[in-house]
């Protein structure tokens, strides 16, 4: 089994209007800019896909990533915990002009939805966002004398993810904290789309160090050098 | 021919659907014989639950390593591209439904896709391990067995008498003497072995069968 | 004597209260000067919500590598010892309580413990980040704030008029002008700055201070 | 901070009568025999601890570790999946006679609940058990069309774990499928010992290959050579 393919293109290919989309990455660390890149060509390209609703900590920074695909006019609406960056233009102005939905999610509860998509657990309780305007209408229940806010799982159709090393079954390893949400991501997509930054024969990544394993990987992409969020905007770039 | 399959011809027969590439997890004994018959040029990975993904076979003895184990505690080998993870995010393969196909053994199991296979009633000491997880846990989830018990009674039932592993969970059941898909609460018949009938057949299944237009020669090789 | 301590020196006095080898997660902004003021021979285990354990300063300029940040986004360095996990890990360790300080800025905070730090109200992008979850994952969730707000207002208050982030949560308060605890819904004054007396700080104060036999003073070094 | 003590007596000091005890290990893999043979000593020689909760995915095999608890008379309740072994006798023959208790709970569901434990989720809802014996007296709910188990966090007083590396700032590594349960009961417990083959100085474990982050781990002492449990039976140790 080879989940190589051959491309950027190859790798997004089959993600349609309306999809909902999680990216990896928290700010710049872990963002899959040449997979949402490629996703912005093939937009240009066809106007597909388009719709999209985008789950990831942040919605966009600058000109590029995220940022371009909302500046695109591919997102319908993000699904976040900080919709705040040293540049948030390209959603600010969308979200103020009532063009794009936002789901405001605590960071821990998003992070443990996700996982619990992948998991194969429909709900959850947390104390988390109990007593606050974040929990209005959601299932409220006590347990040791303790408030608790039922949330539910957060799956997806398809993710992009940026890892270190992948070897052909889709084993990954990520780079220091570009760690964050990818594994959880990885696992609660129907399509993962890893971008890796060396892809290598199975038994090179020493099965102790896998981070995710094979299991939750559909296709995998070598981007030798991948593209970090803020040296792009150090440089102005604007993709979309 | 034999009145019936071996258990390795159940296995061997079983292996045949098994996709290049599958993620597998076989339960703990019989069902751990179906590693062995895949197709050439087939490779499945294997699952285990205590953590370890893309098994192989087992060592020689003596040259075991009890940390390298897999769920009925026997020791195995690793293939290139093996991985360890902890129980909890072994379960969330087996939870999250990332699993292709999980085979398992079994007492009964009913038309609705009910399995019974983890008691035999109140006495002795109870032991579940991951049956019931594990019949959530995958896309297709098969049962091999016998089709009658050693004293000649169905295992193939209108509704399972031992206490339920799971509800409604199995897709396909490959048997002794026939194969059966499981479709709207109704054992429909696939293939038969060729030297029984469909009213023998019926006579030892403990529901009715649904008997499509084909129904497929169930032969595998001796092995 | 100043009349009101700097913001360094409110992050100084809450470090005092830091013990060795403590777990310790500092919000984005002000309260990550207080790593900057652990007494010596104390060492705490820094953690941010990104996933990084025992992180030390920022890197010099034209040195930072940008998948090694905190949750401010600014980058980081690494201790001997650090360790890296995924999100659901990370807060695990906020959630499940084994953090012992969080230390918080705030917009308001109320004597029942409840606490307002993420939003300012309906006007425009509301954003979230881990507060929520920060204000449940401590032994000890302390909060840094100026005692008013930049145009007098009390930030210490009886209820919170803000969004709140967290009901009953923040134990210990350190302002401008004093140090509170919040026990039984209420604010306990245990040190206030030496030149302002006690009428002057329950007059800046939006709740009754309940003042015990000994009040310690409030003294920062210059920093 | 130096997380280590001097000896296995000192590693489990603390643990008395009726506490809750997660034990590490998958059969023999992972089990922490040093540390719990070392708990046995102390109860021989004090009469404590007794009446212990043990929470594990097996009830011990043969006359050694947790078998050995159980001969000894220390154990009041087991928590397991799967209270069979190659030789169960220690188990079987109490619980048969009525003077051990058993709380079956399916081995997934163990896992889950014991990570919920540690990550501060009172509750979750899995489909495991539905309609089975073992869901009898638990809240149902439907999620999505489908029927799912409320199930509660699981939590323990102590926590033994094996590891292989350990720096004294307590992260671990483990070694293959002996990690198992270790890292879910490490972080569920509210004192965690951890017996390490091998400790080192912070900074000699790559911080990418961390399993169980330090925070997690209050105790460490070092068996440099940890005896197997299959090894153990093979030679007709008895150690109650």
């Amino acid at each position: 089994m080879d989940k190589t393919v051959p491309d950027l293109a190859a790798a997004v290919a089959g993600i349609t209007d309306g999809m909902s989309l999680m990216v990896g990455g928290f700010g710049g660390s872990g963002a899959p800019i040449e997979l949402i890149h490629a996703l912005i060509d093939q937009f240009k390209a066809t106007g597909s896909p388009g719709r999209l609703t985008i789950i990831n900590n942040n919605a966009g920074n600058g000109r590029v990533g995220i940022a371009a695909m909302i500046d695109a006019g591919m997102v319908e609406k993000m699904i976040c915990s900080f919709p705040r960056s040293a540049d948030p233009r390209a959603f600010t102005e969308k979200y103020l002009g009532g063009e794009i939905g936002l789901e405001l999610v605590p960071q821990g509860t998003l992070a443990e939805r996700i996982r619990a998509g992948g998991s194969g657990i429909p709900a959850f309780y947390t104390p988390t966002s109990y007593g606050t305007d974040l929990a209005a209408g959601k299932p409220i229940a006590e347990f040791e004398g303790r408030h608790y806010v039922q949330e539910r799982w957060l799956k997806a159709d398809a993710a992009l993810i940026k890892a270190e090393l992948a070897d052909l079954l889709g084993n990954l390893t990520y780079r220091k904290a570009a760690r964050n949400f990818s594994p959880l991501m990885a696992a609660a997509a129907k399509l993962t789309i890893v971008q890796a930054s060396r892809i290598v024969a199975p038994g090179e990544i020493d099965p102790e160090h896998v981070i995710t394993p094979g299991i939750f990987v559909d296709r995998i992409v070598e981007v030798a050098d991948p593209q970090q969020e803020e040296a792009l905007m150090r440089d102005g770039v604007a993709y979309a | 021919m034999s009145t019936r399959l071996s258990n390795a011809q159940i296995a061997w027969r079983a292996a045949q659907d098994i996709e290049d590439g599958a993620y597998v997890n076989l339960g703990i004994g019989f069902p751990e014989l179906v590693a062995k018959f895949q197709p050439p040029g087939r490779h499945a990975i294997f699952h285990t639950e205590n953590g370890v993904l893309n098994f192989g076979e087992s060592p020689p003895e003596g040259e075991e390593d009890w940390d390298l184990i897999n769920a009925g505690k026997k020791a195995i080998t690793l293939k290139p591209g093996a991985a360890f993870f902890h129980h909890a995010d072994s379960f969330a393969m087996v939870r999250g439904g990332h699993l292709d196909v999980a085979i398992l053994g079994t007492y009964e199991v009913a038309e609705t896709g009910d399995l019974a296979n983890w008691s035999t009633g109140p006495r002795g000491v109870p032991a579940v391990g991951g049956a019931m997880d594990l019949v959530h846990g995958a896309k297709r989830v098969a049962v091999i067995t016998d089709h009658v018990t050693k004293d000649g009674r169905p295992k193939l039932v209108e509704r399972c008498s031992l206490p339920l592993t799971g509800v409604g969970c199995v897709t396909r059941v490959y048997t002794s003497l026939a194969v059966l898909d499981i479709e709207d609460r109704h054992f429909v018949l696939r293939e038969k072995l060729p030297g029984i009938s469909v009213d023998e057949l019926q006579g030892l299944t403990g529901a009715r069968l649904v008997i499509p237009a084909t129904v497929g020669d169930l032969v595998a090789p001796e092995v």
